[in-house]
């Protein structure tokens, strides 16, 4: 909410609704291409913002459906620094993280003031990364991570979002954790870890009377309906989960289930570590 | 901008509160069980303004009320034909439905003290809504037909400032308000515009109520809980109080609801053991909560420690200070580093989620809650 | 298991275990293996090393060790620097060239530091470079009155020992408060080395205690550092 | 069970008076060599209230509230928390509290106040900000109180001089967020004050947990009494515990080391002051826990029980009424089901001890 400012009434407008020519009828457009297990392929780069202390970018694969699009994601991270003068003496380094969506990141589009789901996201980041950092070598001093999200995860082709916002959240923090552990790196700050975030979800495709399956790296618009979903953050050399995000609805009497789709949502995250893994290694060589 | 508060502990204190947090079986600071609540007083229907109303406080002061307010609003229709929203009566609701359904219920989180528009609020309010949303038959019964439907707003307000992570607080005060919450009787019919019945003793809970004393609560949905549960070291730890996360190895905050699934699906995985004795408990969310131990300061060793004995007085302050790698030593607290194990994590949701545990007793508890 | 620490390293990776190595700069331990905390290159040092005006945290444990272990640190190296390599000498490494990357200032270092204000009780300084590292954050340090030099203490004016835009050559003696780090020029190779004139001319250090302009010949006071 | 969740007690005024006149009866006891006399008749605008379970203070918990007339006797003087409107002699509360007699002058004690420091008190706090030569301490006031790096012992030695390092390295003596026990060496007239800690008796603290109840005021509480730190030996061989009840509230609880210099002083009682000096500071500024055993944990964490539960009861905190709910928290552990290792006292069984002491 911006306090300066009066803003417009909220809410008092409808949003159009197109009609929905290619999936009309059937929900289910294309479906998956990949195998369960195989995430998206990923670019990652680091050092792509000259003025920041360090920086990465990371892009998704887009789907080989036309007018869908794919994540991109820009990070810099400034510091570490000194902290501002008013602020009290810290023995570690203060993390502070931002999330922001381009305004035309996404379908509808976005303000240029940080919404409560942005804020939210950055504090889910700041989980994953506070377990990476090792905070006690920076005392005195401050960094800021600061990621863009110019291009959300989406489809052209699907005319309303599907309740799927809450899916392309961890979609996006999956990645946003990613592309913050390179340009974490390439600012020389002391982590114990390369931290990388990874999504599974538990799909149904076939209708309401199939079973449902696991699904690593899911593209809500691929799949008829999202059961449940889990994005993880994961340290892998340690063998440690910093950030564990689950939602969705399952039966408490079924935990392998739920064991099941962490153990997909650390696979997803072993899978963006490798890529981070060499992204790092040709940083340095 | 952290989702706990940081909180000031000396490192002796924190040493301490983690070796007795560590014992098997763990010494609370408060002499708790390790899954036992703090005992709260509670009552509902306290503001006859709201559809659903609750209070809850601690011994210690912190006091958290819960409105609950609907109004008529009406349902978004796609074109012609097309029912976004609804299809069938009965409050069938189309699946996948999300997005629309979301919007019908609204949370607002109000802490004193704190910025509106922080960080940490939004991921309480966040936390909240979504184990609410996860459960889709909850949306579905703000249905009234394809042209209206309910919306709700849920106020959540913290009377003072909070003395822990108000999570368990807000999230209790919440289920109880809505478990008050009642939406006037319906007299109108199809879709025209609804038309209510103004004697406000008929109007119907929005989650029933059991019939007197039945034990057929296998079939009762309740609003979702959001639990807090911390691990150290091997324990599993119940509505920690703030002392106790400052010294948490991993803290998580669990929704959980009763009740049958209303996306029969999963439940297909499993053969439905209704025999058993509780609930039919469904996992809705799961977050993991930003310890504040990661943001402690350090102990320093006797041994490293300028200010300890002969070498005082010397320039050594730095390189002791400096928390130079080595072993860790008893009685020294260092703030831990990475994350949790998976194990961990698996023994803190399955620890939850057991039948006849935690879960059921709290729901039991605030099914005995007077909804006067 | 590799005999051989190896060459580049990202953070995480496997280092050797804490039994063959000290833990150095850019490294951290757990579960008795040594592990990199940094993306850079991996040095490994002899045992003796000679303390100077060092990177990182230098990794003294008070006690003795028992057995003098190399010291093994990683030493980050941003894409830009890559190619200019990096030299393992610690104490002469100012011939490298500055090299842009944060290093914190740590107590014992010498660092470069431009002054911002003055006030009768201290000067207040801006750390530039520190070692031979160029810094990218501004670290605001202060030089307190009884720190400008090691004699006659009590005589000392912040105003004939420094002005504002000189650049001064200190110690770091403290970590000091939340926002400054305490510095020291109490030592002959310490003081200012660089200095303006009111005229705005670069002047020249004459004695211990003067600089002159060496166009219009006036001398200011300033707790000169001995030219090295 | 889990989890308690009671329905509200209908109203404080139920029970609140006999908690009040027990806690402002003490109040008034250790204030000492206040005349508690009162047989004139002083409420002008209310009627007395009628039955009263102590018979020596009758009005002592009456409770006005801001804007009230106490009185409008000009025989009073009028004491903290009232006020006299200009040109007259009624007395007004300024406060919502308890009148308070000392012979003529008439006072009201707020239920709930911040603590107000006075010279000498003892106190636990804790270090919110290190500046060049002092630290700021949390003491519960409404301003935080000073310690100077002057008013410390160093280590190695009372003799010892202050050296610029000393100053250098404030941070190795106290950092944020350790707890300290000091003496109020001074005042400021703002009510700021300024702490000591050169004393052996006080300095860091460590091996212990902290409880924070409300300080000197008109409810429960600590209250200024005899002696604020104690050593008690503790049953179920959980050893010795020290207890330091700070005047502001803040209660420490820890396991009791023997110094040297004690275990000295048994052999031979002719130890300098240097000596036991030199023998404390090697662990004066020490954040390293001793080892402790699990027996003394647990009755640690009894003793901060019978603390919190005195509190949320309305009782006072002293020393006796530590020991005696001590007692009785052991014995009733002793009687519940699962025995003497339930340490428990919130909730039913905090009133139930409450219920049991005050009956006593």
């Amino acid at each position: 909410m911006d306090r300066r400012r009066i803003n417009g009434p909220a809410g008092a407008t409808q949003p159009p609704v197109f009609d929905d020519v290619v999936s009309q009828g059937a929900k289910t457009v294309s479906g998956r291409s990949r195998m369960p297990d195989a995430s998206r392929k990923m670019y990652l780069k680091t050092g792509v913002t000259p003025s920041a202390s360090g920086s990465a970018y990371l892009e998704m694969e887009t789907s080989a459906k036309p007018g869908a699009s794919g994540l991109k994601l820009s990070c810099s991270v400034h510091g570490p620094r000194a902290l501002p003068r008013s602020a009290p003496f810290s023995p570690h380094i203060v993390l502070s993280t931002h999330i922001k969506y381009a305004p035309f990141a996404t379908k509808q589009r976005r303000g240029y003031l940080r919404d409560p789901s942005e804020r939210d996201l950055g504090i889910h980041l700041e989980a994953a990364l506070r377990g990476a950092i090792i905070a006690d070598r920076w005392p005195k001093s401050g960094v800021d991570i600061i990621i863009s999200i110019v291009e959300g995860d989406q489809d052209r082709e699907t005319s309303k979002s599907q309740g799927e916002e809450a899916w392309d959240m961890m979609n996006a923090l999956a990645g946003c954790i990613t592309v913050a552990a390179a340009a974490l790196a390439d600012a020389g700050i002391d982590c114990v870890d390369t931290v990388a975030g990874g999504v599974a979800a538990l799909v149904q495709d076939g209708g309401a009377d199939s079973t449902p399956t696991i699904v690593v790296d899911p593209i809500p618009s691929d799949h008829a309906k999202i059961l449940a979903a889990c994005c993880i953050a994961y340290l892998p050399t340690r063998d440690e989960v910093t950030n564990l995000w689950f939602r969705g609805d399952l039966p408490a009497s079924d935990m392998d289930l739920y064991t099941h789709l962490v153990e997909k949502g650390i696979l997803a995250s072993r899978n963006a570590n490798c890529v981070l893994t060499n992204c790092l290694m040709e940083t340095i060589e | 901008m952290s989702s706990t508060n940081h909180v000031l502990l000396s490192p002796a204190e924190l040493a301490y509160l983690h070796a007795s947090l560590s014992l098997t079986p763990p010494i609370r600071p408060d002499g708790r069980a390790p899954t036992q609540f703090r005992p709260l007083v509670a009552e509902t229907g306290i503001l006859p303004g709201t559809n659903g109303s609750a209070r809850i406080c601690f011994a210690d002061g912190t006091e958290a009320i819960v409105g609950v307010k609907a109004e008529v609003e009406r349902t978004v229709v796609g074109p012609e034909g097309e029912g976004v929203i609804v299809e069938g009566g009965e409050g069938e609701v189309e699946e996948g439905g999300g997005e629309g359904e979301a919007g019908w219920v609204e949370m607002t989180v109000e802490i004193p003290g704190v910025r509106d528009d922080d960080s940490g609020t939004a991921f309480l309010a966040a936390m909240l809504s979504e184990g609410l949303l996860a459960d889709e038959g909850f949306v579905r019964r703000l249905w009234i037909n394809r042209r209206f439907h309910w919306k709700l707003y849920l106020d959540i307000i913290l009377i003072s400032p909070p003395l822990s992570y108000p999570l368990p607080l807000l999230s209790l005060t919440t289920h109880l308000a809505l478990l008050s919450t009642r939406l006037p009787r319906l007299k109108s019919e199809g879709d025209e515009d609804p038309f209510f019945d103004d004697d406000w003793a008929a109007a119907p809970y929005l989650f029933p109520r059991p019939n007197g004393k039945s034990t057929t609560f296998v079939s009762q949905t309740r609003p979702p809980i959001t639990l807090l549960v911390m691990a150290v070291g091997n324990n599993i730890i119940f509505d920690p109080s703030k002392e106790e996360l400052a010294v948490a190895d991993v803290a998580l905050a669990v929704s959980v609801t009763a009740g049958s699934s209303s996306s029969q699906a999963p439940s297909k995985h499993v053969p439905m053991d209704t025999s058993t004795e509780g609930r039919n408990l469904r996992l809705l969310s799961i977050r993991t909560i930003d310890p504040p131990s990661r943001l402690t300061p350090p102990g320093v060793a006797n041994a490293a420690n300028s200010a300890y004995g002969a070498n005082a007085g010397q320039k050594t302050t730095h390189e002791a200070q400096a928390t130079a790698e080595g072993e860790a030593v008893e009685g020294v607290w260092r703030a831990p580093r990475g994350g949790a194990k998976r194990m961990v994590l698996g023994a803190l949701v399955q620890k939850v989620l057991e039948r006849g545990g935690v879960v059921d007793e709290v729901l039991d508890a605030l099914e005995g809650v007077d909804l006067g | 298991m590799t005999t051989t620490a190896p060459t580049l390293a990202i953070p995480g990776q496997l280092l050797g275990p804490a039994t063959r190595y000290q833990p150095g700069p850019g490294t951290h331990l757990h579960e008795a293996q040594l592990y990199s905390s940094l993306l850079g290159q991996v040095h490994t040092t002899a045992a003796a090393r000679a303390p100077g005006p060092v990177k990182r945290l230098t990794k003294i444990t008070p006690a003795p060790v028992p057995a003098e272990l190399p010291t093994i640190s990683v030493m980050p190296s941003s894409s830009a620097m890559a190619s200019g390599g990096f030299q393992g000498d610690e104490g002469e490494g100012r011939s490298g060239g500055a090299k842009k990357r944060e290093v914190l200032p740590e107590v014992g270092n010498v660092v470069l530091a431009r002054v911002v204000r003055i006030t009768p009780r201290q000067a207040v300084v801006v750390i530039c470079v520190c070692g031979d590292t160029v810094l990218e954050a501004e670290w605001q340090g202060v030089i307190r009155v009884q720190d400008v030099r090691a004699t006659e203490k009590d005589r000392v004016k912040v105003y004939e020992s420094f002005r504002p835009g000189d650049i001064v050559r200190a110690e770091v003696i403290s970590l000091g408060d939340q926002a400054n780090y305490y510095l020291s020029t109490a030592r002959n190779e310490l003081g200012v080395v660089s200095a303006m004139s009111e005229a705005g001319n670069t002047m020249t250090p004459v004695s211990w205690k003067e600089f002159r302009d060496p166009e219009t010949g006036v001398t200011e006071l300033r707790k000169v550092a001995k030219p090295q | 069970m889990p989890i308690t969740i009671l329905a509200p007690r209908p109203s404080r005024a139920a029970n609140g008076p006999s908690d009040n006149a027990s806690s402002s009866d003490s109040d008034s006891d250790s204030n000492g060599g206040a005349d508690l006399d009162g047989d004139l008749p002083m409420t002008t605008t209310k009627p007395k209230p009628k039955t009263h379970p102590s018979k020596h203070t009758p009005s002592s918990f009456e409770i006005v509230t801001p804007g009230e007339t106490i009185t409008s006797d000009p025989q009073w003087m009028r004491g903290h928390g009232t006020y006299l409107p200009p040109s007259t002699t009624t007395i007004i509360s300024s406060v919502a509290g308890t009148v308070t007699r000392t012979n003529k002058l008439l006072s009201v004690r707020p239920l709930r106040a911040r603590y107000t420091p006075e010279v000498g008190d003892l106190i636990v706090g804790r270090i919110v900000e290190v500046q060049a030569k002092r630290w700021r301490v949390d003491v519960g006031s409404t301003q935080l109180a000073a310690l100077p790096l002057s008013a410390i012992n160093l280590p190695g030695g009372i003799l010892r001089k202050r050296t610029e390092t000393d100053e250098l390295q404030i941070r190795s003596f106290f950092a944020e967020g350790d707890l300290l026990v000091a003496e109020v060496q001074q005042l400021f007239g703002d009510g700021g004050a300024v702490l000591h800690t050169r004393s052996l008796k006080y300095g860091k603290l460590r091996n212990g947990v902290f409880v924070a109840v409300s300080g000197v005021g008109g409810g429960g509480g600590v209250v200024r009494s005899r002696r604020q730190v104690w050593t008690m030996d503790v049953a179920n061989g959980g050893g010795q515990v020290d207890v330091v009840l700070g005047v502001n509230g803040y209660v420490w609880i820890s396991k009791h080391v023997e110094t040297a210099a004690e275990a000295e002083k048994g052999a031979t009682t002719t130890t300098g002051i240097t000596n036991i000096e030199e023998s404390v500071s090697a662990t004066m500024y020490s954040s390293q826990n001793d080892r402790i055993e699990v027996e003394t944990m647990r009755e640690i964490a009894r003793l901060r029980g019978v603390v919190t539960a005195l509190v949320e009861n309305g009782l006072r905190v002293d020393e006796d009424m530590v020991v005696r709910g001590y007692h009785e928290a052991v014995e009733m552990a002793m009687v519940s089901a699962e025995g003497s290792d339930d340490i428990y006292l919130g909730g039913e069984r905090g009133q139930r001890l409450a219920a049991v002491l005050t009956g006593v």
